[in-house]
């Protein structure tokens, strides 16, 4: 007798619920069976009684509880926007590889995000401030649509108040209370001093973004195509790399990824409907 | 494991499959009554294997008709380890999950071709490094008999695909059917003791073997493609930006998906949520295929729209990614894609056309 | 939860796969509120509806109206079924002209009221979910609703009757005998029956989700169909969907 | 003092459609009665010109969701009548063991979920199965095992997809008839048991003197496919002669056309019309449990129509059984014909009776001219003339009562499933 444990969903509580914009939540969850563990990049699978599967990537961790921040887009998301705290939801991960943390040390870090892609990148920005001494500089660029779709702006003074950190925010079109950038997140490229030789770049958004930041980082600041790192989105169904969708060319992005170093899946990344 | 030819007739190919009657479940090929293609299907006895039949295969054509031998029809061995619907887990309200239990049961392939063999050698790569838990409890229980193919088909390129039309590795016995002779040889220790146990089988003279060898090197020239696999992954991607190209290979292409499900190798999957009324969701795996629009469709976008994109993504898995991943092409060249698209798109020239460009 | 079924031009077909899903209909009745079903209750409930079931195509003036007010009162609306989703077999009237029509069928033309032509429901109102097929599956109708019970917005499959076709495992009859089956350009759902008793599919469920129709109609017309042939198999049941038009234009 | 009585049934519904009924009544006088039509024409005469003969029987099951198989049988016998297709005894059978799930589906679903709530004042089957469990519980499995039949041997219940002029796309297979045979003992016990349930039922007592009119089989069993076509005024016609007897008519008031016998009348089609003419062609079985409680052949009381349907499920489910025993796989799944210019008409039995189809076709095999006759047409001009009958007794009734009379007398006639009018609101103005 055999049983498929690879697809065993843990119960899980949500324990918190925090509103980030008008269809983003950030929800912390608590483990009931087993510790749930994620390291800053990798993802977990969320499942909503009834739902389906969503990958979700680990956006914090806080108390032993896990963040995680989602955008209500389709079906199996908007049923987790009905979840209040005390619900139980279904869980299984950690999956994925994770942002080249031991790479950067004593390195200079660069973040740029777009939209959701703060997420994801999220946790980068706490481990840097936890254990500020084994990084060099910080450098956060963020966009997003409207002001009202920037996450975590309760959180933005603690970004600027880490030593040594620069943080950069634009909007693609403000309103009359915003003061800040206007602009796509790559104007705010020019911004910052980058030292090719010491940067390690994290980059994660849309893809038609992250296409035109690699590019501006590589041409205009000169780094290396294998100092950069982008987390990639495909269609999941397993998380485990058995049913095939999140491939892109040779690679699973649920195995391999969801962050590559740019040098290595860039030879498909820039392929049309690869 | 000495692989020696073993002489016979067919009627120690019956008392071979008489040796798992009752013991297994014995799969080969049959047509089931009305039926109007080969299927395999599970066997009472061996008298159920067709005989007097012969499949004509085409791009896009499948005929029965009387003959001598036949290959297959469009299903492969892929459907017992990897069915193509089942029930993973239970869930219950407040999120009680409750796996279904798998209790595989000991399985003889009997007369599948050495393409097949050869797919389910693929399979094992993908399918273990997946650790697929329903796969490995079925595979664990597998006996694999070959027979070799002697008169390949039309769409058949085991031979380029270094597959068949002679079985060389993954199985446990090979057999096969050369002018009233039946030959044996022993793939795996197992094999070997099974084919000992009947003692009318002789050591085969050298007269046969060379009449073996000149049937099976008749076979391996007529079972190749207009391409050769040596550099070929590197070959197609050269051309994997050139939308122009794909899009002529694609340009019949009705992106049904028939092609992928007729794969013995391909693994392609979904999971659905089916909910019932009382209040409990089975999900369940189906088969997927990378023709399906929904295949790369993410929330907000489509990471392959396009007829022509899909096309590309099927045809560079299988002949190159496959063997980034696997260490092993993806393809065994039974020519099933081609057969049995409804378009008739013969995959072997268009192989040959992105290996070169055009 | 109050469901309410209502019905236009069509054959009851799919409300009777309702009724027809005997195991679970007294399930379903205690789950939810039977509100408003004309064929199977005296007692007819008034609005608003949480759910609204619509089977028919839209084909006189009154139903028109109708239609407006059951938007109007139902949060989750549903069409069920080819006349719903495509204008359904009625809507060959499309291509003719309807006072011909009317003469061939009654005796008394001028007493029939209808509108021009016979088109879906989402051409007048927004539709929230739609059940395809002529008729649709009981099976599918239930996995609907079982999802919407559980408080997920409704799901099913648009890929290709090919891939439902191969994963019961019947033998293709297009590839065995040339026969011209639909399957590649329609939208799986029904189970791949055709096949089943292999004959070729005539497309009850309409286009799939990226239906390459004319390549499948210059197939055929390889395979020595003549025009005429070609655009009578697409001019059926879902012959009022774009990409079966095209090709019934095409071809005629 | 004037007495006005004003009956308006809305909505009512047709084969598949919507009607209503409009009823006024001055000092006694009816002043307008009609049962009337409102459902949305769709043309299907119209639109089969230029079709192939082969894709008819498809098109016209799509008239009827309830019924489809008759629409299917009636036209492919009259396409086989032009191309000279001789159908043989195999496929004569599967085609009534089809036919025969279908009249348990259809009857079940009328009488249990739709008519026998009529009996018990009740609302519908829900309120049914809250009172009498057991007898919904058992008619629901009755009329699963009607649309599991269809489902082995046509696909689904609902359009089925298997036949085909000349006979049926594949050849259906002994083991898979064998699976319908195993759950037979079990489908008749049950069929049993309810018929005696509906015996028992108290059902209104009239009695008139109407005309029946139904097929006669030719091989002396009960009417399914095709036969003459007889009633009990003395009519004994063929099939080709029901246009020149049968005339059409239509009202302002109506989308649906509806008929008369020739110089004579309305009439009735349906099962108490082939009960009533064909009563010893019933099972042996059938017969002998209507006789212990009393009642045989002919019914005269519209309202034991209900009773002619129930008889029917129970010989459907023996005859089922006894077929699928005799039967053999035919050599080939269909008769080819040969394709010539040519008028046919075939008429089956269906559900609710007769239905009647006619065709030309010219020499390629492409329609010219079609013409259906659906057992609703026919028995709507009666219907009328039924509430018109019993009019004196409906208005001396409290309202609620007189409204439920009068749904009660159209559901007699099963209109099909739309028609059963389970939701007629009836507006009875008494001043
Ligand atoms: C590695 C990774 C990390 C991610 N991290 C985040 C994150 O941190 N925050 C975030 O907001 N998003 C994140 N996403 C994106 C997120 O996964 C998607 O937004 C989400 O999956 C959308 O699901 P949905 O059901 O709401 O949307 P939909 O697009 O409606 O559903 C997805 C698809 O599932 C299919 N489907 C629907 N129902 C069923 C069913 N019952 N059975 C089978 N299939 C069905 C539909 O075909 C649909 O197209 C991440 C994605 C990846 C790959
Ligand atoms: S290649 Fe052929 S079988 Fe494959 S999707 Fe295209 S048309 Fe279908
Ligand atoms: S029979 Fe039709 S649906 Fe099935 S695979 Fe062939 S073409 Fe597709
Ligand atoms: S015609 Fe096509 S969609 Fe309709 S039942 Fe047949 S296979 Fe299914």
């Amino acid at each position: 007798m055999m049983i498929y444990e690879e697809y065993i969903l843990r119960r899980a509580l949500i324990s918190k619920v925090t509103q980030e914009t008008k269809d983003t939540y950030t929800y912390h969850i608590k483990p009931l069976e087993s510790e749930i563990k994620g390291a800053p990049g990798q993802f977990n699978i969320l499942y909503p009684y009834g739902g389906g599967e969503v990958p979700i990537s680990v956006s914090g961790i806080e108390n032993g509880d896990i963040m995680h921040t989602v955008r209500f887009v389709g079906a199996v998301t908007r049923m987790l926007s009905k979840m209040r705290e005390g619900s139980v939801i279904g869980l299984r991960g950690p999956y994925g590889s994770i942002w080249p943390l031991n790479e950067s040390k004593n390195q200079d870090i660069l973040i740029v995000a777009g939209g959701i892609g703060l997420a994801p990148l999220r946790p980068v920005i706490m481990e840097v401030k936890k254990n500020r001494a084994e990084y060099g500089r910080l450098m956060i660029l963020y966009g997003a649509r409207t002001p009202q779709d920037l996450l975590y702006r309760r959180e933005f003074e603690e970004y600027s108040k880490i030593e040594d950190c620069e943080f950069h925010v634009t909007v693609d079109k403000g309103d009359e209370k915003w003061t800040g950038n206007v602009g796509v997140v790559t104007t705010l490229i020019p911004k910052v001093e980058v030292n090719p030789k010491n940067t390690i770049a994290m980059v994660c958004g849309p893809e038609t973004m992250m296409i035109f930041t690699v590019k501006d980082l590589m041409e205009k600041k000169g780094l290396n195509e294998s100092r950069i790192y982008i987390s990639m989105e495909r269609r999941m169904r397993c998380g485990i790399g058995q049913c095939g969708h999140c491939q892109v060319g040779p690679f699973f992005v649920c195995r391999d990824g969801p962050v590559f170093q740019y040098s290595k899946i860039k030879r498909y990344f820039e392929v049309k409907y690869i | 494991m000495k692989s020696i030819i073993m002489m016979g007739t067919e009627n120690e190919l019956r008392t071979l499959f008489d040796k798992f009657k009752g013991k297994a479940t014995i799969i080969g090929p049959k047509i089931p009554n009305g039926e109007i293609a080969i299927r395999y299907c599970e066997l009472n006895d061996y008298s159920e294997i067709p005989r007097e039949v012969e499949d004509d295969q085409e791009p896009g054509k499948y005929k029965l008709m009387q003959g001598k031998f036949f290959r297959h029809g469009f299903d492969s061995p892929k459907k017992y380890m990897f069915p193509s619907t089942l029930k993973i887990i239970r869930v219950e309200k407040e999120l009680e999950v409750k796996p279904y239990n798998y209790d595989p049961k000991e399985t003889v392939f009997f007369a599948i071709k050495p393409c097949d063999a050869a797919a389910i050698k693929i399979m094992d790569k993908t399918f273990t490094w997946n650790k697929d838990a329903y796969y490995n409890a079925q595979r664990g229980k597998i006996t694999i008999i070959v027979e070799n193919c002697i008169k390949p088909g039309k769409t058949c390129f085991c031979a380029t695909m270094g597959t068949g039309p002679r079985a060389t590795e993954n199985f446990d016995i090979a057999y096969t059917k050369i002018n009233g002779k039946v030959l044996f040889e022993a793939g795996s220790i197992k094999g070997e003791k099974i084919l000992m146990e009947i003692e009318v089988l002789k050591p085969a003279s050298n007269e046969v073997i060379i009449e073996f060898i000149k049937v099976m090197d008749e076979a391996y020239e007529k079972a190749k493609a207009p391409f050769t696999t040596i550099n070929l992954p590197e070959k197609l991607e050269i051309n994997i930006a050139n939308e122009n190209l794909w899009k002529e290979l694609s340009e019949k292409c009705l992106g049904c998906g028939n092609c992928t499900m007729v794969c013995p190798t391909c693994f392609c999957f979904d999971i659905y949520d089916e909910s019932h009324l009382d209040e409990h969701v089975d999900r369940v795996r189906y088969w997927d295929s990378c023709f399906t629009y929904r295949y790369a469709e993410v929330a907000r976008g489509h990471f392959r729209p396009e007829i022509w994109a899909m096309y590309r993504q099927w045809i560079l898995h299988k002949f190159s990614y496959w063997k980034k991943q696997f260490n092993i092409l993806g393809c065994v060249g039974c020519g099933r894609c081609i057969t049995w698209c409804p378009a008739g798109i013969d995959l072997r020239e268009n192989v040959k056309k992105a290996s070169i460009g055009v | 939860m109050k469901i309410a079924i209502f019905k236009f031009a069509s054959c009851s077909g799919c409300q009777l796969e309702l009724l027809n899903l005997e195991e679970e209909l007294l399930e379903i009745a205690g789950k939810v509120e039977i509100a408003y079903f004309v064929e199977a209750s005296r007692k007819l409930m008034k609005g608003p509806y949480d759910i609204s079931l619509v089977e028919g195509s839209v084909s006189t003036p009154e139903q028109l109206e109708e239609l407006h007010k059951i938007r109007e009162e139902s949060k989750y609306l549903i069409a069920i079924g080819s006349c719903a989703t495509a204008g359904g077999i009625q809507a060959l009237r499309n291509w003719a002209q309807l006072e011909e029509y009317k003469k061939i069928v009654y005796l008394n033309p001028e007493w029939i009221k209808t509108l021009e032509k016979s088109t879906p429901l989402s051409e007048h109102v927004k539709v929230d979910f739609e059940i395809r097929g002529c008729p649709i599956n009981r099976k599918q109708l239930l996995w609907v609703l079982s999802q919407i019970i559980v408080g997920r917005e409704p799901f099913l499959p648009t890929h290709s009757l090919c891939i439902q076709c191969k994963i019961k495992g019947y033998t293709c009859v297009l590839v065995t005998r040339g026969e011209p089956c639909l399957g590649p350009v329609v939208m799986a759902g029904c189970g791949a029956l055709c096949p089943s008793f292999q004959r070729p599919c005539y497309a009850c469920y309409g286009p799939s989700d990226l239906p390459q129709t004319i390549k499948l109609a210059q197939q055929f017309t390889e395979k020595g169909l003549s025009k005429k042939d070609i655009s009578l198999l697409f001019k059926k049941c879902e012959s009022w969907t774009p990409k079966f038009k095209e090709v019934v234009e095409k071809y005629e | 003092m004037s007495k006005k009585v004003e009956i308006n049934i809305k909505p009512l519904t047709r084969v598949e459609g919507e009607g209503e009924v409009e009823i006024v009544v001055e000092n006694g006088n009816v002043k307008k009665l009609q049962v009337e039509i409102t459902e949305a024409p769709r043309f299907f005469e119209a639109f089969l010109i230029g079709r192939s003969y082969l894709e008819v029987p498809d098109f016209v099951a799509r008239i009827c969701g309830i019924c489809p198989i008759p629409y299917m049988y009636s036209s492919s016998r009259a396409m086989e009548k032009i191309l000279e297709i001789e159908i043989p005894k195999e496929i004569k059978d599967l085609r009534k063991i089809l036919l025969f799930g279908e009249w348990i589906s259809s009857h079940t679903l009328h009488v249990f979920l739709l008519h026998a709530p009529d009996f018990m004042k009740l609302n519908d089957v829900i309120e049914l199965a809250k009172i009498k469990p057991e007898i919904v519980r058992k008619a629901l499995k009755l009329k699963a095992f009607g649309n599991y039949i269809m489902e082995k041997i046509g696909g689904r219940s609902v359009h089925p997809v298997s036949c085909r002029i000349g006979g049926f796309y594949r050849v259906i297979r002994r083991e898979e008839l064998e699976e319908i045979k195993k759950e037979c003992k079990d489908k008749q016990e049950l069929a049993k048991e309810l018929l005696e349930w509906i015996l028992q039922l108290e059902i209104p007592k009239t009695k008139f003197d109407y005309e029946y009119l139904s097929l006669q089989d030719p091989e002396g069993e009960y009417p399914t496919i095709g036969g003459r076509i007889i009633s009990n005024k003395g009519m004994n016609i063929s099939e080709e002669e029901f246009e020149n007897n049968i005339e059409e008519f239509q009202v302002p008031y109506s989308t649906s056309l509806r008929c008369r016998i020739k110089g004579r009348g309305t009439y009735i089609t349906g099962p108490i019309a082939r009960f009533n003419n064909n009563y010893k062609a019933l099972r042996g079985e059938v017969r002998d449990i209507l006789e212990a409680y009393g009642f045989k052949a002919p019914l005269v009381n519209t309202y034991q129509s209900i009773i002619a349907r129930m008889a029917e499920i129970y010989h459907s489910t023996l005859e089922i059984e006894r077929i699928i025993n005799e039967y053999k796989e035919p050599e080939k799944p269909y008769i080819e014909g040969k394709v010539k210019a040519g008028w046919g008409c075939g008429a089956s039995e269906a559900p609710r009776g007769i239905l009647y189809h006619s065709y030309r076709i010219n020499s390629e095999g492409y329609v010219e001219k079609a013409r259906i006759i659906p057992p609703t047409t026919q028995n709507l001009a009666h219907i009328e003339q039924d509430i018109l009958m019993q009019i004196p007794e409906i208005i001396n009734k409290p309202i609620d009562e007189a409204q439920l009379m009068v749904e009660m007398i159209v559901r007699n006639y099963d209109p099909c499933i739309s028609c059963s009018v389970h939701a007629i609101k009836v507006k009875i103005i008494k001043n």
